[in-house]
């Protein structure tokens, strides 16, 4: 293992481009993406911790974290389309009303 | 990186490259095509193509790759336990092991007998 | 020496698909670029000897999520928003997150980095030939001191399963 | 540069075989896989009464060379509105996903490229499922209405049936307790009998969904040539369709290999524990003899008929097969009866023995169950896609839920009575029937409750 600051700056970086990328995009699909991005720094932080404290938790952190990101997803790429179904759109500053 | 993954890491670059490789090979050795109208247009059974085939597609697809997903956690929060369950069976641990999977699969099988009457499983 | 390697090689995967994630105007070819990012972040839990980690975010991640993503990119019609404008007017609100970030972690290594003995950059790892096969020792850690977690993990499941059919499926 | 050329040799020292296990699949599959739809055409042809390819080389078998040929210099077709990046990468994402997995896989204990890997199975169905990305990609980067509805289609498809087969292995694993391919392999042979056995709907389930999961009849909805004009696979012409097809045959050799290893005993012979007729002083018994006589009746088979042919060619072609399958017998038995003749070289030969034995016990059974896929395709007619949707997730789902936690209690109940290898098939194997009646008995609730639905309802083309 290398020293744990090269797994901290990966992370820092990839959260940095998903941060920009949840600021910056109106597809809300990137943007849902962009999250992605987000998670994934955390993991890699998390596992590498483990790796570093020769514990396993964080390992077992970042497999809730996944399945976390895999209900995420599913709930948000559904509220995606059922905006989409009224809207026929999917950026996100379109998304003005609180009820339609 | 485990050392029994450095011959996996360099037969995965071996296999990217084979199809690479060969279709660069293929380009080098048919002749050039010369198609141009009609020829290029995607195939409809001879009718010329109506609108964008990136169209919008039934729902349905997506509520199955939904389900996939959520059982496919489910089916990874499966596998440690698979794993281990031989060991408990003969520590004699089996029934507590057996039961936090049933109490696990069960509130999923909830989820799924609320689908079942939903119809979210009805393809038609 | 071949460690260094491996982990520059992924992590400069990571960080350009990252790049190209979130630049890309066609979200079909942001959802690709993704999945190399994921595939680079696996290939980075290997170097770290995480291997059910890694699988699990192959399997999961890559096998599964991002098959949603796509879909759900080919569902809805992008060609007509790939000529819509794909940046908000947000770039400073971005420069300041991310100098933010920098500053936090920065300041976290560096001060880390005055503690006597103790920091974290130069705290060594466990060698890697006492590691225990990984997989089990995941396995063991989640169905011991992480089961309630994991029992709730399927409730969270549960909710996104019907809160998922219940947007997207039409109200009849 | 002295150092880096001592740390290549090293490397190359060191992982020697699983490195030359690579070239060789690299190099080989292709001819594997095109002579795999030779014999598939023949046997269709046979099941169908009529000959099947015969005109280039005897038999016809120099035709998966031609056929190569051909693709290879075949005029190749973007569509005009096609995205190439995409079109030109997802056959290459399907067959390199196809061909990574067979990294995982183990014909020996010694032949495997991952040797040892923590997570063996998993590795295997992980990476093969992401060829779906080649297939949904190409149907999108085609821009082709066919194409795109293919693709959603298989990719449903195939996700549908991913976590019935999921399920399926996970009931084998519970069996074995571990990831490792060499360590299940090893499992089934401390306990005696095949964990195909054991899981009996563990295994049909897996079967079924394997069939589905490689896109073949009666499941070839996606590439179904009479409605979608093969699908995904539509716009894409010379070699990058044949760069499909690979896949397509490389991931039916891979679902082959785990069912194998998992359930059919990977590279051990039938009843490996069992010693019947055995010779006390060499350990050797008749199911050690048993590959080389098999060898020995299809050669004399292959020779009786020999007369019976009618043409020149033909006959010298059975002589030629006949020659080598008694090859075949005399390689297969040289190990076994070395340790007769000198015993004091039964523990030189041993790994020879292991080698030779478990190639071909391994391959014989990968054989038979592409056959059986070829068997059930020439016979079944083919599903419509809700009913496929339908048999997915009402009846394998929820049947390889409920087996996974029938086989667990019939674990409990073996260790309880303390009932080890064929012993444990008494509990097991009610568990399986119960399993199965449940789920057939929501098939027939659910059928019960919505008659006229099915009768009814125009099925929906458009999906």
């Amino acid at each position: 293992m290398l020293p744990i600051g090269h797994y901290l700056f990966l992370g820092l970086a990839l959260f940095i481009i998903g941060a920009i990328g949840v600021v910056t995009r109106r597809n809300v699909i990137v943007i849902l993406m962009s999250i992605e991005l987000i998670l994934n720094a955390v993991n890699i932080n998390l596992v590498a911790f483990s790796r570093l404290y020769g514990d396993v938790a964080g390992q077992v952190f970042a497999l809730f974290i996944i399945a976390d990101a895999a209900a995420e997803a599913a709930v948000g790429l559904g509220i995606i389309i059922a905006f989409f179904r009224n809207r026929e759109t999917v950026l996100e500053d379109e998304m003005d009303l609180l009820k339609w | 990186m485990p050392k029994a993954y450095l011959p996996v890491l360099i037969y995965a670059v071996l296999v990217m490259a084979f199809p690479a490789v060969t279709l660069v090979f293929a380009k080098l050795l048919r002749p050039d095509s010369t198609s141009y109208g009609p020829k290029l247009q995607p195939y409809e059974c001879g009718i010329a193509p109506e609108g964008h085939a990136r169209g919008r597609y039934s729902v349905r697809f997506y509520i199955i790759a939904m389900l996939f997903v959520v059982f496919d956690v489910e089916t990874m929060f499966l596998f440690p336990w698979a794993i281990l369950y031989r060991g408990w069976v003969m520590a004699h641990l089996g029934l507590f092991a057996l039961i936090s999977m049933f109490v696990f699969l069960g509130i999923l099988l909830i989820g799924y007998v609320w689908l079942y009457k939903k119809g979210a499983l009805e393809w038609a | 020496m071949l460690d260094q390697v491996i982990f520059y090689f992924f992590a400069a995967i990571a960080v350009v698909s990252a790049v190209l994630t979130v630049t890309r105007r066609n979200a079909v070819h942001s959802a690709i670029f993704l999945i190399t990012a994921l595939l680079a972040t696996a290939g980075i839990f290997l170097q770290l000897r995480a291997e059910f980690l890694f699988i699990v975010q192959i399997i999961l991640y890559v096998g599964g999520i991002m098959v949603l993503f796509v879909f759900v990119i080919m569902l809805v019609n992008l060609d007509v928003a790939v000529r819509q404008m794909q940046f908000a007017r947000q770039k400073w609100v971005a420069l300041l997150i991310s100098l933010a970030l920098a500053a936090q972690v920065g300041l976290m290594l560096w001060s880390s980095r005055n503690m006597p003995g103790q920091g974290v950059p130069v705290l060594s790892a466990v060698p890697a030939d006492k590691l225990p096969p990984n997989s089990e020792e995941v396995a063991k850690s989640l169905f011991s001191s992480y089961l309630l977690p994991f029992e709730i993990a399927s409730v969270l499941l549960l909710v996104a399963m019907i809160g998922a059919v219940v947007m997207a499926k039409k109200r009849t | 540069m002295q150092a880096v050329t001592q740390a290549t040799m090293e490397f190359m020292k060191e992982y020697r075989t699983p490195l030359i296990c690579g070239f060789v699949i690299v190099a080989v599959l292709p001819l594997i896989v095109g002579y795999v739809v030779l014999v598939e055409r023949k046997i269709m042809a046979d099941m169908q009464a009529r000959l099947g390819p015969m005109r280039v080389g005897p038999h016809g078998l120099l035709q998966p060379i031609a056929d190569a040929v051909k693709l290879l210099i075949k005029e190749d077709i973007i569509p005009d509105d096609a995205d190439k990046l995409v079109f030109w990468l997802a056959p290459v994402l399907s067959v390199g996903a196809a061909l990574l997995a067979i990294a995982g896989l183990a014909i020996g204990p010694a032949f495997q490229i991952a040797q040892g890997i923590n997570i063996g199975i998993l590795f295997v169905v992980g990476v093969s499922a992401m060829g779906i990305f080649g297939i949904v990609l190409g149907g999108w980067a085609s821009n082709s209405h066919y194409s795109l509805i293919g693709a959603l289609r298989s990719s449903a498809q195939l996700v549908s049936y991913e976590t019935a087969a999921g399920m399926a292995l996970v009931c084998g694993l519970l069996f074995a307790g571990t990831l490792n391919i060499t360590s299940i392999v090893q499992a089934q042979y401390d306990q005696g009998i095949w964990f195909g056995l054991l899981a009996p709907v563990a295994f049909f389930v897996y079967l079924v969904a394997s069939i589905a999961e490689t896109n073949r009849a009666p499941f070839d909805l996606p590439e179904a040539e009479s409605e979608l004009v093969a699908g995904y696979m539509t716009e894409f012409s010379g070699f990058r369709w044949s760069l499909y097809f690979l896949a397509e045959y490389t991931n039916m050799i891979v679902v082959a290999s785990v069912a194998t290893t998992l359930f059919l005993g990977g590279w051990l012979r039938p009843f490996p524990r069992t010693h019947w007729l055995t010779w006390k002083s060499t350990g050797m018994d008749f199911f050690d003899f048993l590959p080389a006589l098999l060898m020995v009746v299809v050669g004399a088979y292959c020779l009786a008929r020999t007369p019976k042919q009618p043409v020149r060619v033909q006959q010298l072609f059975m002589l030629a097969v006949a020659g080598m399958c008694f090859a075949a017998a005399a390689v297969l038995a040289a190990p076994v009866i070395v340790p007769f003749v000198k015993p004091s070289l039964a523990a030189a030969v041993k790994p020879l023995y292991e080698g030779i034995h478990g190639g071909f016990w391994f391959i014989c059974k990968v054989g038979l169950y592409i056959y059986f896929f070829m068997w059930v395709r020439f016979t079944l007619p083919r599903y419509r896609f809700d009913q496929l949707m339908r048999l997915g997730w009402h009846f394998l789902i929820p049947l390889s839920i409920i087996n996974v936690l029938l086989i667990g209690i019939a674990m409990i109940i073996g260790s309880y009575y303390h009932l080890n290898g064929w012993w444990l098939l008494l509990a097991t194997i009610p568990a399986s029937i119960i399993a199965l009646i449940i789920a057939l008995f929501i098939l027939a609730l659910e059928q019960k409750g919505q008659p006229q639905k099915a009768a009814g309802a125009a099925p929906d083309s458009y999906a």
